[in-house]
């Protein structure tokens, strides 16, 4: 005798096809909320007008090694304008969109990867975790911090986000089984760039999607054209409520494409073709919002000349800002190891304020 | 008042900062209605409800990530890992947040969690039940390292350890969890975090150890004495901050010092102490600083445990030589 | 616009009801077999009267803490006899019908609980891995077995076990994902016994079924009942000759019950109602076997009264060697470490002994 | 011949070994064509085929675990973690298995992998790509711990830790990857893995190091000699066994020592030869026994790195410090 005793399925979801085009009968409400767009437009191009600018520093030596986000734009965007600033972002390395719109300043992105902790002192809602360097680890501080919310019944969520890469990790799928297991509100988006660094997608499982490794323990999972603002934005919005009215934890894969090196410190093309990396530029998120916003008489390249102009200067103001800082000096790698300096502590920061001397 | 043993007393001490602070929660495998699988949570879930004391997934990087996670977020989580030889799944989350997480955002978010686990052996257990790898904690920065060795110690430095405003691996040596029962007064007074505790006056030789080789050390100076050989002996119960001043300045009086310690001996904390004493303590010495330890070796099944840990026998074994040479 | 871009399910199996009565309408082969099902009821008796043996010598001080195998001789014995030796077994650390099967010693079973490593020097398949504690690790030990097979071509399977409790572990999770990536002939059982020591299956997580982690990195995944002999063979065999023929791995969840304590250590009274093991046991393998066997003509009292004493002899025979065995020596704790002995564990092994003198 | 950097000639020896031995086999996140982050695996997959040189997921406890069942089943595993920062979730199968395997079965079983990563600090590099926790390996019984200096002794060292039937953590000093090019016949010659390395002859001081501070202990000794005084230097390069025997030999010579490692100091394996120095070398000590180390700290983001690494100033300090006391 044999039985079905479960059975699941994953949907995938978009609005906005690669020519900015809106596709399917389902109009939602976002794609006519010019206002919120044209914002979040603004956004995406400050995102990656600032990514360039970083890379720049890197090759003038003025910058350390950086992890660009180049074509993670609305996806990134979509998950900070899905949050309220009293939920928790347990981000991972590279996700500047969500975090500029969540409040972290260009300047202490700068500081981050200029080899400076001020950075992670966010002025950004202060309870976000800070840039997470060990693959997936963050994804169950993320499921800590939903834990904090549910245990003080707060109506909070925490989102995290991992790579395709990282989604192989045991911390994504710990992570998964606690938020089943206590019901927690969370939000584990898997962001399948394609890569990680030179591995790619198809060598990380042979599953159809990643979205799935949520099914293993019960959450809903989706999938969603990452590249697509307005669906991505759609298919948060949904999870992070559903999460906040205790409806139960969610696994969004988000579908995008890493369009540049892994970082200032990789190079590319010794492990993809050119004519992948040029097809993936057609499915870029912000020629898309643009095409479709200037079909809908939204936009021109005047206003995209206006908006150039502000950012270049916001993000001049952002590395002035950086350049200037001055050294957090000797003290500061001891200061704050502990709430208060233990006595061998003490000791070796005397040694080593005298030795600088 | 009754006496208690060790892992009542820290019953104790969690139940007492369970009721002080609402921030406090307890996670782990069986601590709830099992009260753990020693017992040191007995009782707790029942008083305190499934939302303070609860019980986890077997996933032991889970329970730790989340506690990062938890603690970062202004709870305090008290964590446990059944024996250490399950806990090298949660290293990763503590030297890599635990011990950083104040640093990193430079004081923004910190971590103020507690690690508490069995360790160390001579309990006729199974394979991966009997580890001593305090070392590998000590050795993290950011982290404090503390190991009691009696049921009122136990009680105060759990206490402080739960209230320090940083990571704490508190190490609970098991072969000695109901070993020398004491009277333990349920006062709230914490202990500090940052001294050695001198157990016995000695003039002739300083022994320095911690855990459950106390009990040994211990015996080790009665026999001493019997033999007209004063020891003097040291519980170090803080690994990290280690305070060493204590232990120099006993070895200023004594000239000698025997240090005794259950672990493998290579690279243990026996070894930072005697390489302390090599550098501050030189002009003190009159004779070898010698380390009394475990065998680089797995340590056995327990057939043969006993040959592996260190013995009172041992110690005066090795007491005797540092007094043949001068 | 969303469309549906996976789905699953994960099928149930039973033949045997708990009453030992055929049911459905596809009787296997198996079923008929019952020069297989007699030689599988005799080890599954000798498997429990061993168990009970283990227990009473613990209680009488002459074996460790030791955990019983209490109720699950049919879901482990069917690991075994659907396996080949030249397979791969990774057990955790109460398998031992599996392991029996397989040519394990009880023993060899003793000696390891008793305290003595040359229990895990088995007589049984040398190749097979140890007791595993550290719960879950087992299953990538199974994965990199599998890959081995697989890099060289040869037509071997591994087969691993874990709890209802470990399979919340990370290291299930990354063996799963790791089967899918490489493709490897490997078949990971989820032992589902109710229980991990006090924590019941409910607190692992929310779903419906531990097999759909499986789904989670698109493994074919199956439940089946552990207390039904047949069905478990039938389901492991499918599962392992899928694997061998390159058709992939599996996640396989038997459904069984832990029928006593969690170990000699334990108590479960503590923490579960005893109404529910009275339950259990109206399900418990090896009665319901008997009662198939009976019911076709293959089994009578007469036969059961043969087999306890023979089985009786064969224990008493093992507990004998087992109590015999000299201490392994001071030596013996140096002398496995390495191939050639450092000269710093030379140097301890003789002060150890000269110690000893 | 060309001078080759040491990673390229870890390259040398990996590409000889896969060459002789079948059973080998490299894995690890991007050894495959991209050769490795540091390009130590470079051309070795488009030689060997990517069922010998192969690309993992991301899961470092996968691979590691993974390798141990490989390594049990015959084959001969070489992992790569990225960078010691991310070696933490392979720590339980190392401790758990890999040195255990052997011991655990009575010799049925073994363990024969290696497990290689970069580590260190002083390459201006994110968070987390620094680490210096060799301390942690070399406390974990049945695991060998080796770290080369230079190519050529990264290249026989390597070969010999590949071959070793016993699993061996090797740990790249990365900072050196590219310094001190030297000719390294590839000649499939391996060193022996149980002793230190006598780099420069000396009278009056000893100075210890491994790894990349070979570096600034091998500019300290010149620097000493423009003032008269002759230092010995070791390269300690097996850090688990430790030769000992050597640097008490030089210490009965010089009667001063001073351990330079870039590790934290507490529970560091500086620390472990002071430790033996207090006891076997005690009386041939004419002063204190001194470590040059990082500090206990998190080592910082790179603008203050290079004032948390030993400099070669430091030393100096540290050594002008070991002859006033005389
Ligand atoms: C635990 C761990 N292992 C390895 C690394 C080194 N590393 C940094 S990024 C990266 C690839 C990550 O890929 P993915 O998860 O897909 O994220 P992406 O970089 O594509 O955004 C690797 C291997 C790391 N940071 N942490
Ligand atoms: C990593 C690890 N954590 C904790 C333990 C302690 N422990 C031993 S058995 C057990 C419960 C296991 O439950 P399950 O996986 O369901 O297997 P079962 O014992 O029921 O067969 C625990 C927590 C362990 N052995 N290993
Ligand atoms: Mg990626
Ligand atoms: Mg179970």
């Amino acid at each position: 005798m044999s039985a079905t005793v479960a059975s699941f399925s994953v949907e995938y979801h978009q609005f906005l096809d690669r020519d900015g085009r809106l596709i399917g009968d389902d109009i939602p409400e976002l794609a006519k909320d010019f206002e919120k767009l044209i914002s979040i437009y603004k956004l995406m191009v400050q995102t990656r007008t600032f990514d360039f600018k970083a890379i720049a520093l890197q090759r003038t030596g003025k910058l350390g090694t950086y992890a660009s986000c180049l074509g993670h734009e609305a996806a990134q965007i979509s998950i900070g304008s899905a949050m309220r600033e009293e939920d928790c972002f347990a981000p991972m390395y590279r996700d500047y969109g969500t975090q500029l719109y969540r409040g972290v300043t260009m300047t202490e992105i700068l500081l981050y990867w200029g080899g400076d902790e001020r950075g992670s002192d966010y002025s950004g809602p202060r309870h976000d975790f800070a840039w997470c360097v060990p693959i997936a680890t963050q994804c169950l501080h993320a499921a800590g911090a939903a834990m904090v919310y549910k245990l003080r019944d707060e109506k909070r969520v925490a989102v995290t986000v991992v790579g395709d890469g990282g989604s192989s990790k045991g911390d994504v799928l710990e992570a998964i089984n606690a938020a089943s297991a206590y019901d927690l509100p969370l939000v584990i988006v898997i962001m399948n760039n394609q890569w990680a660094i030179s591995v790619p997608r198809s060598k990380q499982n042979r599953a159809k999607t990643l979205a799935q490794k949520g099914l293993g323990a019960g959450l809903h999972s989706a999938q969603v054209d990452g590249n697509d603002y307005i669906a991505s934005h759609l298919v948060m919005e949904e999870a992070i409520e559903r999460a906040r009215n205790g409806e139960g934890a969610s696994v969004i894969e988000m579908i995008t494409y890493r369009l540049t090196d892994h970082t200032t410190a990789d190079d590319a093309s010794r492990y993809r073709e050119n004519a992948e990396v040029e097809e993936a530029w057609k499915s870029e998120p912000i020629a898309r919002l643009r095409k479709y916003l200037e079909s809908e008489g939204q936009w021109d390249d005047k206003k995209q000349s206006k908006l150039e102009k502000e950012v270049a200067e916001v993000i001049d103001v952002a590395v002035k800002e950086y350049l200037n800082t001055p050294s957090p000096g000797i003290a500061s790698m001891f200061d704050y190891m502990y709430a208060e300096l233990p006595h061998d502590l003490q000791a070796q920061k005397e040694f080593a304020l005298k030795e600088a001397e | 008042m009754p006496k208690v043993a060790m892992v009542e007393a820290l019953s104790l001490a969690m139940g007492s900062e369970l009721r002080a602070d609402k921030d406090m929660v307890i996670m782990g495998e069986d601590v709830g209605i099992n009260g753990g699988v020693f017992r040191a949570t007995s009782g707790l879930q029942e008083e305190f409800g499934d939302l303070r004391v609860i019980d986890t997934p077997l996933a032991e990087t889970m329970i730790c990530g989340m506690a990062v996670g938890m603690a970062a977020q202004g709870m305090r989580p008290v964590i446990e890992a059944q024996f250490m030889g399950f806990v090298y799944a949660m290293v990763d989350h503590m030297i890599s947040h635990a011990g950083r997480m104040r640093h990193r955002t430079r004081g923004r978010l910190s971590c103020p969690m507690v690690l508490r686990m069995p360790f160390g052996g001579g309990i006729h257990a199974p394979e991966h039940h009997s580890e001593s790898t305090e070392a590998m904690f000590a050795h993290m920065p950011g982290i404090r390292v503390v190991i009691p060795s009696s049921p009122s110690r136990a009680y105060g430095l759990l206490l402080a350890s739960i209230r320090d405003p940083d990571p704490v691996v508190f190490l609970e040596p098991k072969r000695i969890y109901r070993w020398g029962k004491e009277e333990v007064e349920d006062d709230g007074e914490e202990l500090p975090l940052d001294v050695c505790f001198l157990l016995r006056d000695g003039t002739d030789v300083t022994l320095v150890s911690w855990g459950a080789m106390i009990k040994e050390t211990l015996e080790a100076a009665d026999k001493l004495a019997e033999q007209g050989i004063s020891a003097e002996v040291i519980d170090v119960a803080t690994i990290s901050p280690l305070d060493m001043d204590t232990i120099i300045e006993s070895v200023e009086k004594t000239g000698r010092c025997v240090i005794i310690a259950e672990a493998a001996r290579h690279c243990g904390v026996a070894a930072e102490i005697a390489a302390n004493l090599a550098d501050r303590g030189i002009y003190n010495l009159l004779a070898p600083v010698k380390r009394v330890t475990g065998y680089d070796t797995v340590i056995p099944l327990y057939r043969m445990e006993m040959k592996y840990l260190p013995s009172v026998e041992r110690i005066l074994n090795t007491v005797k030589k540092v007094f043949a040479v001068s």
